[in-house]
């Protein structure tokens, strides 16, 4: 920001990150940036500027965990529907499962089971392994030291969440409580081999109409 | 529920949102997903449900499901017998001797189950119903891609040329070592000598006398001619040909035909 | 641009314009873009607007035909380059080509193949020119001039050299010890067997302290 600097002044730097962030289609961090621009430019500060810049515009700048990308505005979406990728649609278990692993992270498979009261699906989590929403992350220091499930930046990107921590109603869950490690004190339930099939099952027909009338 | 289940209709005359719930048994995701639809009919605030209420309510389902020989899957009887036990307890006045969890705790643990579980299915509802990426958000349709550009630095420092040059230079120098046998005795040749003249050596007699005529002279031939019938007379003497003999150090060699 | 329209205010439909083309995998036209837009929308007004909007940034409106579509700013294609930087050895035939043009130059392809006693593959010289240590020379005075090779300015700097008459002369390479003298695979007997056996110790070891004395 000095004024005598030999780097370029800021609006120039302003300049670049806009370009690289355009031209970029994945979410690129600060790190990239500096690695990109020559040497002495502060992308923190021209990030800042062109944030302020490109509010409420048609082409929004969107914090996705530690990087930043530029994104369509939501509500003009309607205008590029021809462009709508279809994605195959998650069975009501999936999205469940990916709830739980966004809300606890970082969370062991016994703990979704736990959560949702049956066993999981095998295909359910390598699913969403696949479509690159949740990763593996570090196992836990507890008995058996069982992996634990965390959600990936791809997924922050494509639900328009720059943190887990801005995930809908986060507050209010935690406020309630309902997200704290509780020890089971009921009967340990879906561990047996037939919830896996129930967890099928229900992925097929999500039936939450049974009470309709 | 309007569709047609005969087994059902057959049966004595359930209450028809009994009949609904047996029909549907495999669309439950499992006791717990059951016992929230159950819980939900009791009341929308699921910490203040009556689980005792609950438990009567997923006893009875199980119950018709059993008498309508609709196969229940091992959870929903574990889930059930728990239930069954709760009931009983919350039934009897606290027994101050029991061990374990008291019969609120159970309760209570059970109705947080159950609303942690409707928290996560609204979650998941929200989460899946934010603007979604390749829905309504976009990226770029046209990223421009970094252009990769190779700097190769070469290794290559003067003692490299210098030497390649020198190994060109001098390339037809060096060949008479590998080609030209001219200076050359081999012990091939030294051996084929050896065999035909050792059995006119009946006595001790110098090695040098088998040198070739002509390789006694000029030192580089001698030496040559001499290390190969030298070696020569080696390989005869492990064959059991002949023997050697030397008096002392650095004097003479002689040989003989094994006698 | 009547203000009591139904259809959005012109600000909006700088935003879908602005939107719609930073979708796009293609450039689009007027056409394209009042195709999607809603009824009674001036995407040329728009675009006219947002021209004006990005002019100077880091990425610009760029015209394509009659179609349009963003491009990152000329002056900043630098921030789309990735520098990588590799470390490679000479091959052994580059190296000798190179030595002779150094030794001989100005040296014809003939010539450079007569000395190396192998014919010449096409790449090695395109090689040395494409790293800037070889250039053509004038043509050789004689039957077909044939172009002759030469050394470069940056050959004699990266070798440290002021100019190719500070090449060590082939007396001085031997004096030097630097005449490889390990022979192509033979028999080692009849070598043992010969005065060659100074020559082979040598070959082992090709001393690094050649020009120590």
């Amino acid at each position: 920001m000095t004024g005598n600097a030999p780097f370029p002044p800021m609006p120039e730097q302003e300049r670049m990150v806009e370009a690289l962030l355009f031209a970029a289609s994945q979410p690129l961090t600060l790190r990239d940036m500096a690695a990109r621009m020559p040497a002495g430019c502060d992308p923190a500060e021209a990030l800042a500027r062109l944030r302020v810049r490109y509010d409420g515009r048609g082409v929004e700048l969107a914090r996705v965990g530690d990087a930043w990308a530029f994104r369509t505005a939501a509500d003009l979406g309607f205008l590029m529907q021809d462009a709508v990728i279809e994605t195959r649609r998650l069975s009501r278990a999936a999205t469940e499962v990916l709830a739980i692993v966004a809300y606890h992270q970082p969370v062991t498979r016994t703990e979704i089971e736990e959560i949702r009261g049956v066993a999981l699906s095998r295909g359910t989590l390598d699913q969403l392994i696949d479509m690159g929403w949740v990763r593996l992350g570090r196992r836990r220091p507890s008995p058996g030291r069982p992996v634990t499930f965390v959600v990936t930046e791809a997924f922050l990107d494509h639900f328009g969440l720059a943190s887990t921590r801005d995930l809908p109603g986060l507050g209010e869950l935690r406020a309630a409580g309902l997200l704290d490690p509780r020890p089971p004190a009921g009967p340990r339930l879906a561990l047996a081999a037939g919830g896996a099939q129930a967890d099928i099952v229900a992925a097929e027909e999500p039936g939450c109409d049974l009470f309709g009338d | 529920m309007n569709g047609p289940a005969p087994t059902v209709h057959d049966s004595a005359a359930p209450l028809p949102s009994d009949e609904a719930l047996i029909v549907d048994v495999p669309g439950w995701d499992g006791p717990l997903d059951l016992l929230l639809t159950l819980a939900r009919t009791q009341k929308v605030d699921l910490m203040q449900i009556s689980v005792l209420a609950l438990a009567e309510q997923y006893l009875v389902f199980v119950d018709r499901a059993r008498a309508l020989r609709i196969e229940l899957a091992a959870d929903y009887l574990v889930m059930a017998a728990w239930l069954a036990f709760l009931k009983s307890r919350l039934l009897l006045p606290p027994d101050p001797a029991a061990e374990g969890p008291s019969t609120d705790d159970m309760a209570a643990h059970l109705a947080f189950q159950l609303d942690r579980l409707a928290a996560m299915r609204d979650a998941a509802a929200r989460l899946m119903a934010r603007p979604r990426l390749g829905r309504d958000r976009f990226v770029r349709g046209a990223p421009e891609a970094v252009a990769r550009t190779r700097t190769v630095h070469w290794q290559a420092g003067l003692i490299d040329l210098m030497q390649a040059y020198a190994r060109l230079r001098t390339r037809d120098e060096f060949r008479p070592y590998a080609f030209d046998r001219r200076d050359v005795w081999t012990l091939e040749e030294a051996l084929e000598r050896m065999r035909r003249l050792i059995g006119f050596a009946g006595d001790w007699t110098d090695l040098a006398g088998f040198l070739p005529d002509g390789w006694g002279g000029d030192p580089a031939r001698r030496r040559s001619a001499t290390a190969s019938t030298f070696a020569a007379s080696l390989e005869l003497a492990r064959q059991g040909r002949l023997d050697i003999r030397q008096e002392a150090s650095f004097a003479p060699i002689s040989v003989r035909a094994k006698p």
